[in-house]
């Protein structure tokens, strides 16, 4: 009976966003392009600090996509992403400093290692559901500082001080080519490809068989395994692939912010990336962009408006937010298509 | 050229006329680098406003008011102050994206005491590469004092390293024989302590140790690491720990009835919000030591710098807790700054900022200890590098022995 | 063995703080079927309410009282005014709510009360407890509190009929409406009992961590494992569920040679993960039955 | 006998979709009456509006009171009890608690005691298992349980949502004995929704046939069992 009627308030509403999406598939389409556009030639015209901050953005948003294709893909919860994010930045930090492996390199590694992480957290997972895998996260998360800070790894993790990590030049072939490109730059460019790559691989993934299976595990578990879902493989390697992208995400960082130490992955990544979800919209990857946004540039505007209170006034605008759109930036996506359609309509 | 003269300050109204120049041609023409002007000087600050840590934003806030009451007497040199500071909620990508923001896009001249050691370590390189100084960094870490590596940053306060061997030299003395157990936290603070302790005591002292024990940040309470440190028959405990946990430790040994000598770290030594929340009666003859004055112990309750301090709070941040120890930290590395700004006089170029911080010649303030000086020099960016051992009595600590200097990291 | 004996009554003494927290943690869910991230923020709020009156020169007794009405109080008010509007959203929703109320009430006892420590008072005194110094008489105190709470939660529940409202409406809205329960203010009753009992929590606990905006930062940590892990359906489990968490951390961390007292904390949520794996529902739960 | 429950013009919705289109429906106090319809006609919801579990338009009134807009909890006050599909059983409860369940907004608590006993004289498997956890029970003593729990509140208007439903045959004429012997004794009116059309006219006096939304037929019990048209081209036996 709940399940049912669960099931049965969940549909209309990804039902009513598949139908509204056909109509107006250009319109979002046409924001596809212009949004790739501004991601493109915006640097052009800004300061390496803020070229800095978009790629902060960015790498976030690409951190939020992993966190949704887990969340929204598969429906498992996670408050633990700051763990992967940590592993995945400590990959890079180690190879490129200890072991002088070029960057570009500590990205499929990082990657791979946090699959693999990220798989084998999945399986004890698979036995905890709803709020126990919240927690069962949450603790990874509380726990990944300490281990970090291990003194067993100090030798590679830089125990407590954390390591420095040198900024990575644009390559030479830029500079032969004749263009004269900073850092910040570079570095935005770089992350924006692999971003944009990740996105593209995480779309077709989802609509892939395997993404379909995810969803149908989100949608109802004992359907899907009913329908001969191998649930227990798919939920596994949705954690995995979550994981791994996020691993990913936190290599980046780490290359961008040039030092990784325990307190930079502590439980409050964890909670600002879950947050980052639900302001984007759980479930919808361009979302993302916009979660990651919030990540970035709302703690800035409420230590703008007081520094005692910018605890609670983060507290006050996220209230706000989750007040007028509950279902995020997806809402508004969902609310402009719609306006778009009627204006297109009536004339 | 300008330099420092020895001066004693004892009790000067305004602390920031400390200084006097001495030869050299002080009417140089005016050399600005970005962020400074005929009008104004811009200064960057980064605090945990929020997040783990924001205990300390206070400090940021303090010497924003302080830089208020500079202003409001003329501003230095006819310039007025601009404190731009920034929330970095104790995370380091946030504080890299804060330096940047003060230095690329708010452009300051410097960034003055950005707090805590993983910040800190986040930002060095940048700054270090960008040439823009890195000044009086709020940490006790002993690798700010590193001029060869990193010309642009610089410490303030003692290091932990140096207090940690100061208590060395103070147990060697006292306890030849004792056996020491130690409670410390698990972060770079704790652990740089802990060296500096276990550096001063040396290959004997090692022998001495019957137990080191971390505690994470994290526990809601360190009791049971107490238990485990009175099993081990120790007669001496040093507790490297924040004032929470230094005050439940105070308690705790209290509560289970062990006598041991009992080291405080100076983290922890504020009568305000520490001895006396864990009661005065645990805390008797605990030993300590200091640089600065602690504004709630009694003993310089007519003390004119003291006084100074409180009408300043009084008139300009009458909101603070004068019993919060950051606070008075909060005024001192304000009044330093003043300091180093006055003697650069016109020049206000990044490089003679660190050359100016660099040359602090037996500096006093108001609120440091008397014989406590700031010295530093092209080889030196230690600014304090002395303390005080102090042992509590009654509702005071009282101050006992030479001013010492533990001597670590140069 | 005498090392063993001290770390496990100094287990019990650390436990009792969890087992009061994991207690309001229990209440909760109870009434709203997910955990509060924002329940000890709330009780430590509620803590300096107490020391704010006490400030004023109410007298200790009447404080007692005072505070948990208040808090009773303002626990319902926050479910009106924050989250009965929220109504419908998602529960991941719900979760960021209870985020920015963390963040709230944090920030504004920071600035409220500042960040240092507070002495804050004991009803039971601080002496050795029958003779053993690791159990003082407060922790003998408030492992007594917790225990009587246990009992009037089970009382409540069982015996009365508001109680038995409440679990129904916990446990199945729609059919607790169709009997003609209230579930919305039955949600709101939970929202302010859970609050109260934090209140308590929050009282008993500031004597030992003392009295400051991040008191319970790291006792929720604790309080959601020793609740998951006795069981969140059980308010005698979650206060089990405290007291072994407490004791086999400082075992875990006595006892494991190299790295025991460094991932003390680790160490303690993987096996209380573990435990779920094995045992769903948790120590003293009911197992946790999914019907089509 | 007068008309207790009157429902005219009644349009429900779920989200976007419309479910009932413009029902009307009567019931006479005192009689029992069955809505009959295939699977996804609108039975389910019609009794769902009854009480404001999905959203509608149109006029509910009950012995001449508005039903419409008041808060599902408060439908009770009127005495109408509601036996939801798949039973709604509080199954983490033992079967004496779902009981005192269904007495929960009774003012005369001294009365509930005897009433609980009253159920275990209907229903005496229940007595047995009075103490046991109700999830543990079978369908059909689930299903007791159900009627039980509604019957706590002194109904005057029982509505019952597909009672038979994955019950054994011979348990469902146990069932609806007890429904009848209810309805004559304790003077409940008694409306249920059902699929298994040929025991539900067994039991009503007064039937009504719906099919996507709309009522497409009523009348005696008795004359819909026995025309045999009807049977075939909406009860489907």
């Amino acid at each position: 009976m709940t399940t049912a009627h669960e099931t049965a308030t969940a549909a209309p509403a990804t039902g009513k966003a598949a139908a509204a999406a056909a109509p107006s598939m250009n319109v979002a389409r046409a924001a596809s392009l212009i949004t790739l556009a501004l991601l493109l030639l915006a640097p052009l015209f800004l300061k390496n600090f803020y070229i800095f901050q978009m790629t902060q953005w960015l790498i976030y948003a690409i951190a939020l996509l992993a966190l949704n294709i887990l969340t929204g893909g598969s429906g498992q919860f996670s408050l633990g992403q700051s763990a992967f994010y940590a592993v995945g930045a400590y990959t890079a930090a180690v190879m490129m400093e200890i072991m002088g492996v070029n960057y570009v390199l500590t990205l499929p590694a990082a990657g791979l290692i946090c699959f693999v992480f990220g798989f084998l957290f999945g399986l004890p997972a698979l036995r905890l559901s709803g709020i126990y895998l919240a927690l069962a996260t949450f603790a990874l998360a509380v726990a990944m500082p300490q281990v970090l800070k291990l003194h067993f790894f100090e030798h590679w993790t830089g125990g407590v001080q954390g390591l420095v990590i040198i900024k990575p030049d644009p390559p030479e072939f830029i500079k032969t080519i004749g263009v004269k490109m900073s850092q910040d730059m570079w570095l935005y460019y770089f992350t924006l490809v692999v971003g944009i790559g990740i996105y593209i691989a995480s779309v077709n993934l989802l609509a892939s068989r395997s993404g379909r299976a995810m969803m149908a595990i989100r949608d109802n578990q004992i359907a899907a395994a009913a329908m001969g879902v191998d649930v227990p493989l798919y939920k596994t390697l949705a954690f995995g692939i979550s994981a791994g992208i996020t691993g990913v995400a936190g290599a980046l960082g780490a290359i961008a912010v040039a030092f990784v130490a325990p307190d930079s992955y502590t439980i409050q990544l964890a909670i600002a990336l879950f947050l980052g979800m639900v302001i984007g919209g759980v479930g919808w990857l361009p979302g993302s962009l916009a979660g990651a946004a919030f990540m970035v540039f709302v703690p800035n505007i409420a230590e703008s408006i007081s520094k005692g209170l910018s605890g609670a006034i983060f507290g006050v605008i996220l209230i706000i937010i989750i007040f007028l759109v509950p279902h995020g930036a997806r809402q508004i996506a969902y609310m402009a298509q719609h306006l778009i359609g009627k204006i297109g309509k009536s004339s | 050229m300008l330099s420092l003269s020895k001066t004693r300050i004892a009790a000067v109204s305004t602390a920031v006329i400390a200084f006097a120049v001495t030869g050299g041609n002080a009417l140089a023409q005016k050399k600005y680098d970005t962020g400074a002007t005929d009008a104004e000087i811009k200064i960057g600050n980064i605090m945990p406003y929020s997040g783990p840590a924001s205990a300390y934003g206070v400090i940021g806030k303090v010497q924003e008011a302080y830089f208020n009451k500079i202003n409001a007497e003329g501003g230095i040199n006819g310039r007025k102050i601009k404190f731009i500071s920034y929330d970095d909620g104790y995370s380091p990508p946030k504080a890299v994206e804060q330096a940047r923001k003060l230095v690329e896009s708010d452009e300051v001249l410097f960034v003055f005491n950005p707090l805590g050691t993983p910040s800190n370590s986040a930002i060095q390189k940048y700054m270090n590469a960008k040439k823009v100084p890195q000044l009086f960094v709020a940490t006790g870490a002993t690798k700010w004092n590193d001029p060869k590596d990193f010309p642009w940053t610089m410490g303030w306060q003692p290091n932990y390293q140096s207090e940690g061997r100061i208590y060395a030299k103070y147990l060697m003395k006292e306890r030849p024989n004792g056996k020491i157990a130690i409670l410390y936290q698990n972060d770079d603070y704790g652990k740089d302590l802990l060296k500096g302790l276990k550096d001063g005591l040396g290959a004997k002292g090692a022998s001495m140790i019957a137990l080191e024990e971390s505690y994470e940040v994290s526990e809601p309470t360190i009791d049971s690491h107490i238990v485990k440190a009175k099993a081990t028959g120790a007669d001496v405990f040093v507790s490297i720990t924040t004032p929470k946990f230094g005050a439940q430790s105070i308690k705790k040994v209290a509560e289970i009835g062990w006598k041991p000598l009992f080291i405080l770290n100076n983290v922890a030594a504020s009568i305000g919000s520490v001895m006396k929340p864990a009661g005065f009666e645990n805390g008797q003859d605990i030993v300590s030591a200091n640089y600065a004055k602690d504004a709630t112990d009694p003993q310089w309750a007519n003390d004119p710098g003291m006084k100074n301090f409180d009408a300043f709070l009084q008139k300009y941040i009458p909101e603070a807790n004068r019993t919060d120890g950051s606070v008075m930290f909060g005024y001192n590395t304000a009044q330093t700054m003043a300091i180093v700004l006055k003697a650069a006089g016109d020049n206000l170029t990044r490089e003679n900022m660190m050359k100016q911080a660099a040359n602090l010649k037996d500096i006093q303030l108001e609120g440091l200890l008397p014989g406590i000086k700031l010295n530093t020099s092209a080889t030196d960016f230690a600014p304090i590098e002395q303390l005080q051992l102090m042992k509590f009595k009654g509702d005071k600590w009282e101050l006992f022995g030479d001013v010492l200097s533990g001597e670590a990291g140069g | 063995m005498e090392l063993f004996v001290n770390q496990v009554l100094a287990g019990i003494s650390t436990g009792a703080i969890y087992a009061c927290m994991a207690l309001a943690v229990v209440m909760i869910y109870q009434a709203i079927d997910h955990l509060n991230f924002a329940q000890g923020e709330m009780a430590m709020f509620s803590t300096f309410i107490a020391y704010q009156l006490m400030q004023w020169g109410v007298p200790y007794w009447w404080t007692f009282p005072l505070t948990l009405i208040i808090s009773f109080a303002g626990g319902i008010a926050i479910e009106r005014a924050l989250f009965k509007p929220l109504g419908n959203a998602p529960v991941l929703v719900h979760v960021a709510g209870f985020i920015a109320l963390f963040a709230i009430l944090n920030s504004v006892a920071g600035l409220t009360w500042d960040w240092t420590i507070k002495q804050f008072p004991t009803p039971f005194g601080n002496a050795p407890f029958l003779g053993s110094q690791l159990i003082s008489t407060h922790q003998a105190g408030m492992i007594g509190i917790t225990f009587i709470l246990l009992i009037l939660l089970f009382v409540f529940f069982r015996f009365t009929r508001v109680g038995l409202a409440m679990r129904a409406a916990a446990a199945l809205p729609e059919s607790a409406k169709l009997v003609g329960i209230n579930v919305s203010w039955m949600i709101a009753l939970g929202w302010g009992m859970a609050s109260g009992i934090g209140a308590i929590a929050g009282i008993l606990i500031a004597p030992v961590v003392f009295l400051e905006p991040n008191m319970m930062g790291g006792v929720l940590v604790y309080g959601f494992a020793s609740a998951v892990l006795g069981g969140l359906t059980s308010p005698f489990g979650a206060v089990m569920g405290g007291f072994l968490v407490g004791v086999f951390e400082n075992l875990v961390g006595t006892y494991i040679p190299g790295v025991g007292n460094e991932l003390k904390l680790p160490i303690a949520l993987a096996l209380i993960v573990t435990v779920l794996v094995l045992k769903p529902g948790g120590l003293f739960g009911r197992a946790y039955v999914q019907r089509v | 006998m007068s008309t207790m429950l009157a429902i005219k013009e009644l349009r429900s919705y779920y989200g976007q979709v419309q479910a009932l289109h413009g029902l009307e429906l009567s019931i006479r106090e005192g009689a029992v009456t069955t809505l009959l319809g295939a699977n996804g006609a609108g039975k389910t919801t019609t009794i769902r509006a009854v009480c404001n579990m999905v959203r509608s338009t149109g006029s509910i009134e009950f012995e001449g009171k508005s039903l419409m807009g008041r808060p599902t909890e408060s439908i009770v006050q009127y005495g109408i009890a509601h036996v939801p599909q798949g039973r709604g059983t509080f199954t983490t409860m033992t079967v004496e608690e779902n009981l005192q369940l269904g007495a929960i907004t009774r003012k005369d608590i001294k009365a509930i005691g005897a009433d609980i006993e009253k159920m275990y004289a209907y229903f005496p498997v229940l007595k047995q298992r009075h103490t046991q956890q109700a999830g543990t029970l079978s369908g059909g003593e689930q299903q007791m349980l159900a009627v039980a729990r509604a019957l706590m509140l002194r109904p005057r208007l029982m509505l019952l949502d597909e009672p038979s439903f994955g019950l054994a045959p011979l348990v469902v004429r146990d069932l609806f004995g007890i429904l009848r012997k209810i309805n004559q004794e304790d003077k409940v009116t008694i409306l249920v929704v059902e699929q298994n059309a040929q025991l539900a006219l067994e039991l009503a006096e007064t039937a009504f046939v719906i099919e996507t939304g709309r009522i497409v037929m009523s009348g005696d019990a008795k004359e819909i069992a026995n025309n045999e048209d009807i049977r075939k081209s909406y009860l489907g036996y």
